[in-house]
C-alpha cells in the first residue's frame, strides 16, 4: 500500500509543523495556488510503520551479502555516519564563513592528501557528487587541457568496449566524440586495434584498471605510453581501486586523471541509489583546471575554500555549494579508522575473497569468462552453457539467488559477455559467507538441471514475484494521482 | 584487522584452495615495476574511540551561528523521525535497486516521491533525483534542447535573478555543448524579470525559458505572463522552484495558459540537513509527453507473475547502462537516501503542515526585513512581492558588517555585491520557521550598534 | 543461530577496543582469570547483520498493531528518544555537581508537577525504575506512614482478586499479609466483602481503577470512605492511567499514593522488557516517607537533589542513583509536546477505540466479559463459549491472530475471567487498523468453526512455529556454552 | 490532535457504531462529581521544533565536564553501532516477549545476554536483568536467604568498601523481611575486607556473605578466602562484581573451592551510557541449583513444533504474574533494551577487546594516581592491589577542591568523607580508556595549583 492510499483528509502529524496557523502571508493570490497538493494526510505512527515496513523488503549490506560487482557493497561502518552526523557539521551553512568550518574543512583538506596518497595524483578535487560527475569533471579537465595548448582538434575519447555506461556518457557530454576500442581474448585491451585508433584527433582514454572484466590489464604501460605517444591523455576511472588500493597507484601506471567512487572503496553508504561522491585527481599540469571548490590550506594553518575567483582556469562548478560534504566526512573518518595498512589490506583481502569464490565455483564447474586470468576484486562467470543446455537465463540464476539469501551480482554486464555474472564479493565477507554464496550458487546450478522452471519462476520467497519490466516500460505508471474529490480540501 | 573477518587458519584455506601460497601472489599480474611499497602519505589507523574524539574536538570547532542566511539552502526543522527512518540499515547500505524483487523498500520509495513531486510541481512525471538543484536545472536546460522540437535553436534565456551558482554550474555542464545562455536582466526597482527583458532581447524563438520562482532575491515573478511569452516564441518553459514554496504558490504545471513544461529545483528543504552544502538533492518533473527525454532514475509501478502490483525501475533506455554515449544524461549514482528522506518528510507534513512552515518561514522573513528597516540606512532593495527571503540594502559595506556580526554569533546575510555590484551595498536575509522573536530583535540590535559604530 | 556460534577464534572487531595491546595491569596472578571468556569473536558486519535479523523477528509498535491489554502499547515518539540521548544528557555523571545539570534538573522538577497535576497528588518522586518498584515504594510508604504513628499492627494489604500480579508480590516484599477480595459480577469490587476484611489489621488497599477488567470502579468513593474509616490508606496503582488521563484524578477518588507508569501512559518505549519508570506521587501527609532522591526549586530559581540527609524520613533509596532518567526525560517531552489538552484526549480517544473495537466485536457474536458495562481503556472478551463449543483456546487464537499480523491482546489475565483475552489499542491506532483488527478476530472466529487445527497449530506464518514451552522448563537451557576447547585461547 | 489519527468524519462514524452521541458519554460510569475539567498545571502544547529548541537550550547548560569519578557509573566509549541498533524500532518499541512467536528477536538477544553473562562469571545460569547493580544486589540478598537450606539465619555479612548507596539500597528494600545487615569493616592499610574481619564478627552461621570485587576503592579483595570462610560458615557467597574487570580477574565461579553461588552486579560499563544514572542494568547469575529462587526473566531455549529451535521466557512460575505474593521478586519491566546494548556491546569487543578496555582503563588509572600522587600532600590510601579505581588524600577539606576543580571544567573524584569520614580528605579517582594523557596532565596542574594556592 502506498503511503498516499493510508491517507485520510483531516489526519495530520501535527506537532512537525508550527502549531498556530500563521497568518498566511500577504502574495499576491493570482501567483498563489487553489488546491492543496496531493500529500498523503497520515500520523506519525503511520509513516514509522509504513516506512519501517518498506525498508524490512529491501536487501542491504546490513541484510544481506550483496555481491553486485563493480559496486563494491561493502560494510559502512556505523561510525562514520554517526560522526558525519554530530550536529555542528550537520547545522553549518554552505555561505558561513570558513572560520566557522575549520574542523570540517581541515577534515576535507586531509582527505584531499589521502587521496593524493593512494592515487598518485598531485592534486585532487572534491566537488563531483558521485562517480559519473567525476568523469564529467576528468573530461572536461581533458578538453580544457588540449585547448589551452590550442589543439581543440581533439575531440575523440577512446572507450574500451568493456567500460561502463558512464564512461561514453559522460564523454558525450563533455562534447567528445566516443571510439569503442575492442577488449582481446583475454581480457586486455586490444592493443593492435588501440594503436590504430590513437591519431591527432585523440584527446585520451577512459579505462578502469582493473577492468569491469574483472582482470588487471596488463599492458597498461604500453597503453599510456602509446596514448601520451600521441598526444592524449589518460583518464583512470577509480570504479574498481578497491582491487588496487595500496598496491599500485593509477599515477604510477601513466594515468593523469583519476576519480574515486567514496562511495564503493570508501565504504560510504549507497542508500539505495546514492548520495555518493566522486572526488577527481589529477597530475600537476592539469591541476589548475579542477573543478571548484578545493580546500587550501592558509599560511597561518588555517584553511580556506578556493573558488572561482581564486581559480581562474578551472573547468568551473558541478554542484551550487561543495559537493556531497556528509559523504566525503564519512570516508575521512573511514580513512583515518582504517589507517595506512588497513586501506593496504583492503585490496589484499578483496582479492583473497574474489580468487577463493572463483577457484571454489571453477571447480564446480562453472564457467569463468577468462579462465586464464587472475581475478582482480571482481571475476565473471558466463552462463552461456547452463542457458544453452537448460534453457535457463542469468535473470533466472540472479532472481533464484534472492531466494537462497543473497543478492545477485552484476548480471549482463560488461556488455561484451554473454550471460554473464560479475561478482564482487569485497573484503568485508566473511569466509562462512563466501561458503554460503558458492553453496547456493552451486545448488542453483544443479537445479537447472533438475528443475529449471524452478528458475524461470523465481523469486519465490520475496515480497514479490518476478516483476514484469516490460509492462512497466509500456502501461508507464509513474506516480500515484489522487481520485477526483482528493487532494482538493484546501 | 578492522572490517577484515578472516582469522589466520581462514586465510591458509583459502589461499590452498586457490592454489597460492600468499596474498601477495594474487597480485603477480601487475607489473612487479609498479607494485606500491606501502601508502606513505596516509596516517595510522585510529581505534574508533580515537576518531570519535578527534571528530567531537573538529566539531566543537564549528559551533553553528544563529542562521540567517537562505540563498539556496535553508535551514529547516527536521522532525526526528526522518533520519531516524531514513538511517534504517537496510536504506542507508543498499544499492541502486537493479533487482527489483528485492528492493521493493526503495523503490516504493522511489514511486511515492516522485508522486508527491508531481503533486506539488503539478506536472505529470518526475524522476528519482539529480545530484543538487544547479546540475537539476543544468540537466533540464540540456533535456529542454533535446526535446524542443519546434526549434533548433540552442539559445536558452536564463535570468540574471537566479542563483549565481546555479548559473555557474549550467554554464559548465552545457557549455560544451556548444548551448548558449542569454542572460535576462531584472527590473531594478521591483526585483523581477519582467516579460519586457525578454522581448528587449529581440528573440524570435529559442529553446528554454528559465523562470525562477520564487527568485533568487525572494520576490515572486509574473510566471504567468512569463511563461506564455516563452509558449509564444516556441520555447519551452523550465521552472525552477523552491518545493516548499509550492505548498502556498501556483504549481508550474498550471502557469500561464499551458503550464511550464519542466520543473526542476532543491529538494534540500524538504526534511535534509544544511550539512555546509551537501549531500542535497536535486528533482526534476516534465509533463508526459517529454519523459523519454528526462535524466536520471525513474521507478515505475508494474504487476509480478502473480498479478501483484510492485515496483521497478523503468525507461532504462534512456540511460548510460543501455544508451551509453547516447544517453539522457550520464548520472548513474543519484541522491537517493536524501530522497527517502525527503519522501518521510512529506508524508509527516502533509499538505497543511507544509503550508505551516512555509507560512511561518514568510512571517518570519517579513517580522526581520521590518525590524531591520526600522535601522536608519537599512531597507529594501525591491518592491516586487516576496517569498521567504528579501534583499535588504546596508549604508555600508557588507563585509565588515557581516564578519562583526559573525563574532556576534549571527550569520547575517548573504553578501550580494559580488555577483551583483549594481545593486551597492546589499544583503539577502532569511529566517524560516526556526528563527524566534528574540533571535530577530537580537540581530538587529548588534546590526544598529555595528551601524552606530560604524558611521 | 546464535551470535556465539558465528564466533571464530581469532576473529575480532578490532576497531572497538584500544588499538595498542595495553601493558597488562599489575595484578595479582591468583586473583586474575587463566581462561579468556567464551564471548564471540565476530566482525562489526556479522554483528550489524546477526542483531538487524533478530530485529526484523519482532512484533513492536513501530511495525504492528499490539493491542496487549494493561501494557499501553501506544505510538513512542521518535523525538523524546532523539532528545533524551542528547550528548549532553547522555554523558552527563550521576555523581556531577547539580550545577552541571541545571538543565536536566530543570525538566526533571517540571515532570514532578506535571504528575501532580494528573494525578492530583501533592509531591512527586521519579526515583522508582518501574511500576513495580512504584508499588513497592508506595507499600513501603503505607508501612512507614503506619510506624510513624504508631501502628506497626498494621499488617494487612487488602487486594482484588483481579491485581496484576506486581500488586500482592510488591506487598509481600514490603513484609505485608495479603488479603484477596473478590469481585462481584459486574466487575466491582465486592463491597460486603471488602468491608468484613477491613479492621485494626489493615494497612491499606491496591487498586487499579479503571481496574484490570476495563471498567471503572464507580463505588470508588464507597471504598475510600470504607478503607479510610477502617484506618487504612489507598494504594492507586496507575498502570491504567491511560483511560482516566485529564477525566479523573486518583487525589480526587480519594487514594493516597499512586504510581505511574511512565513506560504506558507516557509512551516512554518498552524495549522488549524495559526500561520503564515508575515515579509515586502522594498527599502531603506522606511526602516525607517518598523514596529519595527527588528535585527541589532552589531560593535562587536553582534546582537541586534532595538524598537520605535532606529526607531523614525517606523510605531510602530505590537504586545506586536517581532512576531511569534517561526514560524521565523522554516522558517530559511527550508531556510538553502534548500539553494540556493533548493530555486529557489521550484518555478520550484510547476510550473511544477500546469502545468502538468491543462493539464492532460484539456485534460480530464475541462474549464480553463485562457485557452490561461501558469499556474504559480497554475490555474484556472471553473464548469460554468458543472453547466449549470448538476445543480451541484463548492460546490457539491468540497465536493465529499472529499469522494475520496483529500482536495478540493480553490473554488468561485477569485470572478471574476464564479463557479471556484482554484487548486495548490505544489512542494512537488509526480507525483502519481497528477496522482490520476486528475483521481478524472475525475471521478467526470463523475459522474456529471452520478448521480448529489451524488455529491448533497456529502461528504458520512466524519465524517459528508454536514453541513448546513445558519443553522448556522440563530441559532447562539457559546459556549457550562453548564445547571443548572453545573459548580458552587466551 | 498530536500522534491521534482520527478524522472528524471517523469520529462520528465510531461514535454512531457504539451508540453514543459523544465521547464525553463514554465517560459516564464515572461519578460526575469527580470528573476533572481540564488539566490546569500542565502547560500548553510545544511543537516538535519548540520543543526540540527548548532542550537543547538545556542540554546547553549541561555541558559535560572531564571525568575522573567512577563509583559506579563508569564513562567508556560506546561503538556507535550499539545504539545505532538498539534504537531499531522493532527493538525500542517491542514489549516483554509474551508472544514468543512473535518476539524471537528479543528472546534471542535475551539467551544470548544470559550467555555472555555465564560466561563472564563462570555460573550456570544468568537472568535477563534487573533494574540496576543496587537493587540486584537486594535480590542477591533476599534470594540466598530463601536459597540457603543449610541455615535459617536471616544475617548478611556486608563490606563496609562496598559502594555505599549499594548498602543503602540493599537496606531499603530487605529490611522490611527482617533481615539483618552486618557490616564488615576494611583494612585501613590495604583497604580490602579481610578474613580476618568476617571471624570477629564471631558468627557461627550466616545467610550470606557479600564479596564485592573490586571494592567499592577499587582495591581487590583476596576472594578466594573470603569465599572458602563463607562457605565454612554454610553462608551462601553473593559476588558483587564490574563484567569489565571479569574480562581480567578470575569469575566468581572459581572463587575458593566451591566458587561463588551468585554474582550480580551493574551492567552499565558495558554500553551504556552515564545518563545521569540511570536507566543502567542490574544483572544476576547463579549456580544451577539456585535457580528456581532466581529473581526476573529467564530466557530459554526449545523447540518448535517443527523441532526447529526457538526460545521463549521460562521458569515464570517463580515469576508474580503466576505467583503473586509468593513469587521471587515483584520485578516486571526490567531494563530489557539496556540488555541489548550490552549483548551488542560484548558481542563487538568480544574477550580479547574487553581485556583490552579493562587493561587501557587499568593503566589509565595508574598513570593518574602516580602524577597525583607527585604533588605534595596527595598519595595513596591504600596499599591493596587496584583495578581502575584509587582512592587518595588530600592535604585540605575536599569540596572546595572539587568545587574549583569543577570551575575548570574537570570532575575531580567523589568525596569520600561524607561516608568515611574515617579517611579524613580522600577521593576516589577513576580515569577510563577515554581519558587522554592530556586530560591527566591537565588534572594534575590544576589539582597543584589549587593546593598550593589554599596552603
Ligand atoms: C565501472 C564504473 N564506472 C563508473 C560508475 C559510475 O559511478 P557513479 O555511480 O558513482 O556515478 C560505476 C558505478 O556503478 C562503475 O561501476
Ligand atoms: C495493572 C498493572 N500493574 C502493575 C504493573 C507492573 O508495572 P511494571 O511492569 O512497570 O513494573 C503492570 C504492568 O504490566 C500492570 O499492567
Amino acid at each position: 500500500m502506498l503511503i498516499q492510499e493510508r491517507s485520510r483528509p483531516g489526519r495530520r502529524a501535527p506537532t512537525q509543523a508550527p502549531l498556530q496557523t500563521p497568518k498566511l502571508p500577504d502574495l499576491p493570490s493570482h501567483l498563489c495556488r487553489t488546491q492543496r497538493p496531493a500529500l498523503p494526510e497520515v500520523s506519525e505512527l503511520e509513516v514509522m510503520r509504513h516506512y519501517t515496513g518498506l525498508s524490512q523488503k529491501n536487501f542491504s549490506i546490513d541484510t544481506h551479502c550483496y555481491p553486485l560487482g563493480s559496486c563494491t557493497m561493502k560494510y559502512n561502518p556505523r561510525v562514520c555516519h554517526a560522526l558525519a552526523m554530530l550536529p555542528a557539521f550537520l547545522s553549518r551553512h554552505p555561505l558561513a564563513p570558513a572560520e566557522q568550518g575549520q574542523g570540517l574543512l581541515a577534515c576535507l583538506y586531509e582527505l584531499q592528501e589521502i587521496l593524493k596518497a593512494v592515487t598518485g595524483m598531485d592534486a585532487v578535487s572534491l566537488a563531483p557528487a558521485a562517480g559519473a560527475q567525476g568523469e564529467l569533471a576528468g573530461v572536461l579537465m581533458i578538453r580544457a587541457y588540449h585547448r589551452g595548448r590550442g589543439e581543440s582538434q581533439r575531440t575523440e575519447i577512446l572507450i574500451p568496449d568493456a567500460a561502463h555506461g558512464t564512461n561514453p556518457a559522460s564523454a558525450a557530454m563533455a562534447g567528445f566524440q566516443v571510439r569503442e576500442i575492442p577488449t582481446g581474448p583475454d581480457g586486455d585491451v586490444d592493443l593492435a586495434a588501440l594503436r590504430s585508433a590513437l591519431g591527432p584527433k585523440t584527446a585520451g582514454i577512459m579505462l578502469t584498471n582493473p577492468s569491469t572484466l574483472g582482470v588487471f590489464e596488463r599492458n597498461i604501460r604500453a597503453i599510456a605510453e602509446a596514448v601520451h605517444g600521441a598526444g592524449g591523455l589518460l583518464y583512470y576511472d577509480g570504479a574498481n581501486l578497491n582491487g588496487i588500493l595500496g598496491q599500485v597507484r593509477p599515477a604510477d601506471m601513466g594515468f593523469d586523471i583519476v576519480h574515486v567512487n567514496l562511495h564503493k572503496t570508501f565504504a560510504t553508504p549507497h542508500g539505495g541509489g546514492g548520495p555518493g561522491a566522486g572526488p577527481v585527481g589529477v597530475r600537476a599540469q592539469l591541476a589548475p583546471y579542477l573543478p571548484v571548490p578545493l580546500v587550501e590550506r592558509t599560511a597561518d594553518d588555517g584553511y580556506r575554500w578556493l573558488t572561482e575567483s581564486d581559480r581562474p582556469q578551472s573547468i568551473g562548478r558541478l554542484t551550487a555549494f561543495g559537493g556531497n560534504i556528509g559523504i566525503l566526512l564519512r570516508a575521512y573518518v573511514y580513512a583515518r579508522l582504517l589507517g595506512r595498512q588497513g586501506l593496504s589490506r583492503v585490496a589484499e583481502f578483496a582479492t583473497l575473497n574474489a580468487n577463493y569464490l572463483l577457484a571454489r565455483l571453477r571447480s564446480a564447474g562453472f564457467t569463468l569468462a577468462y579462465p586464464t586470468r587472475r581475478a582482480s576484486h571482481e571475476f565473471i562467470l558466463t552462463l552461456k552453457p547452463e542457458a544453452r543446455a537448460f534453457g535457463v537465463s542469468t535473470a533466472d540464476v540472479a532472481k533464484r539467488l534472492l531466494d537462497y539469501g543473497y543478492h545477485a551480482p552484476t548480471t549482463y554486464f560488461p556488455l561484451l559477455v554473454p550471460e554473464c555474472l560479475l561478482i564482487e564479493p569485497t573484503e568485508t565477507e566473511s569466509k562462512q559467507t563466501l561458503d554460503g554464496l558458492a553453496e547456493a550458487l552451486i545448488a542453483i546450478r544443479r537445479e537447472c538441471v533438475e528443475n529449471p522452471e524452478l528458475l524461470h519462476n523465481a523469486p519465490h520467497h520475496l515480497p514479490v514475484s518476478r516483476l514484469d519490466e516490460v509492462h512497466a516500460a509500456r502501461q508507464l505508471d509513474l506516480a500515484w494521482r489522487p481520485t477526483v474529490g482528493e487532494g482538493s480540501h484546501g | 584487522m578492522p572490517f577484515i573477518p578472516h582469522t589466520p587458519e581462514e586465510i591458509i584455506e583459502m589461499l590452498a584452495t586457490i592454489g597460492v601460497s600468499s596474498i601477495e601472489e594474487l597480485f603477480d599480474e601487475i607489473p612487479a615495476e609498479l607494485r606500491l611499497k606501502g601508502l606513505a602519505g596516509v596516517p595510522e589507523a585510529l581505534s574508533e574511540l580515537e576518531v570519535t574524539q578527534l571528530m567531537q574536538a573538529r566539531a566543537r570547532a564549528d559551533q553553528p551561528l544563529i542562521n540567517f542566511i537562505g540563498a539556496g539552502a535553508y535551514e529547516h526543522h527536521i522532525p526526528a523521525v526522518v533520519w531516524q527512518l531514513a538511517s534504517r540499515g537496510e536504506f542507508y547500505s543498499a544499492y541502486t535497486p537493479y533487482q527489483a524483487e528485492a528492493s521493493q523498500g526503495t523503490l516504493q520509495v522511489l514511486y511515492e516521491f516522485q508522486s508527491m513531486m508531481v503533486a506539488l510541481t503539478g506536472l505529470d512525471a518526475a524522476n528519482a533525483s539529480l545530484y543538487d538543484g544547479a546540475s537539476a536545472l543544468a540537466e533540464a536546460v540540456l533535456m529542454a534542447v533535446r526535446a524542443n522540437r519546434q526549434t533548433r535553436s540552442d539559445q536558452i534565456l536564463i535570468p540574471r535573478a537566479l542563483h549565481p551558482a546555479y548559473r555557474r554550474v549550467v554554464r559548465t555542464l552545457t557549455e560544451p555543448q556548444g548551448i548558449e545562455l542569454i542572460e535576462i536582466p531584472y527590473d531594478r526597482k521591483t526585483g523581477q524579470t519582467q516579460v519586457e527583458a525578454l522581448a528587449a532581447t529581440g528573440i524570435e524563438e529559442c529553446a528554454a525559458v528559465v523562470i525562477n520562482q520564487p527568485n533568487f532575491f525572494g520576490v515572486l515573478e509574473e510566471v504567468d505572463a512569463l511563461t506564455d511569452w516563452a509558449h509564444a516564441h516556441q520555447a519551452l518553459v523550465i521552472a525552477v522552484v523552491n518545493p516548499l514554496s509550492l505548498a502556498l504558490l501556483k504549481p508550474p504545471g498550471e502557469w500561464g495558459n499551458r503550464g511550464a513544461d519542466i520543473a526542476c529545483g532543491e529538494a534540500q528543504p524538504l526534511g535534509m540537513p544544511l550539512s555546509s552544502g551537501g549531500p542535497y538533492a536535486g528533482f526534476m518533473c516534465c509533463k508526459l509527453g517529454h519523459v523519454r527525454q528526462l535524466p536520471g532514475r525513474i521507478a515505475g509501478r508494474t504487476i509480478d507473475r502473480a498479478g501483484r502490483s510492485g515496483f521497478t525501475l523503468t525507461l532504462q533506455a534512456r540511460e548510460q547502462h543501455i544508451r551509453r554515449g547516447k544517453a539522457t544524461s550520464n548520472i548513474c549514482t543519484n541522491q537517493g537516501l536524501m530522497v527517502t528522506a525527503a519522501t518521510i518528510y512529506l508524508a509527516l507534513l502533509g499538505a497543511e503542515g507544509l503550508a505551516r512552515v512555509a507560512a511561518a518561514c514568510c512571517a518570519n522573513t517579513s517580522l526581520l526585513a521590518e525590524r531591520l528597516s526600522a535601522i536608519p540606512g537599512v531597507g529594501p532593495c525591491f518592491t516586487g512581492p516576496c517569498f521567504h527571503e528579501r534583499v535588504l540594502h546596508l549604508p555600508v559595506a557588507v563585509p565588515v558588517v557581516l564578519e562583526t556580526l559573525a563574532a556576534e554569533g549571527i550569520l547575517g546575510g548573504f553578501d550580494l555585491n559580488p555577483d551583483y555590484p549594481e545593486l551597492g551595498a546589499a544583503i539577502l536575509v532569511c529566517a524560516t520557521e526556526l528563527r524566534t522573536p528574540e533571535e530577530i530583535e537580537r540581530y538587529a540590535q548588534c546590526l544598529q550598534a555595528i551601524l552606530a559604530s560604524q558611521s
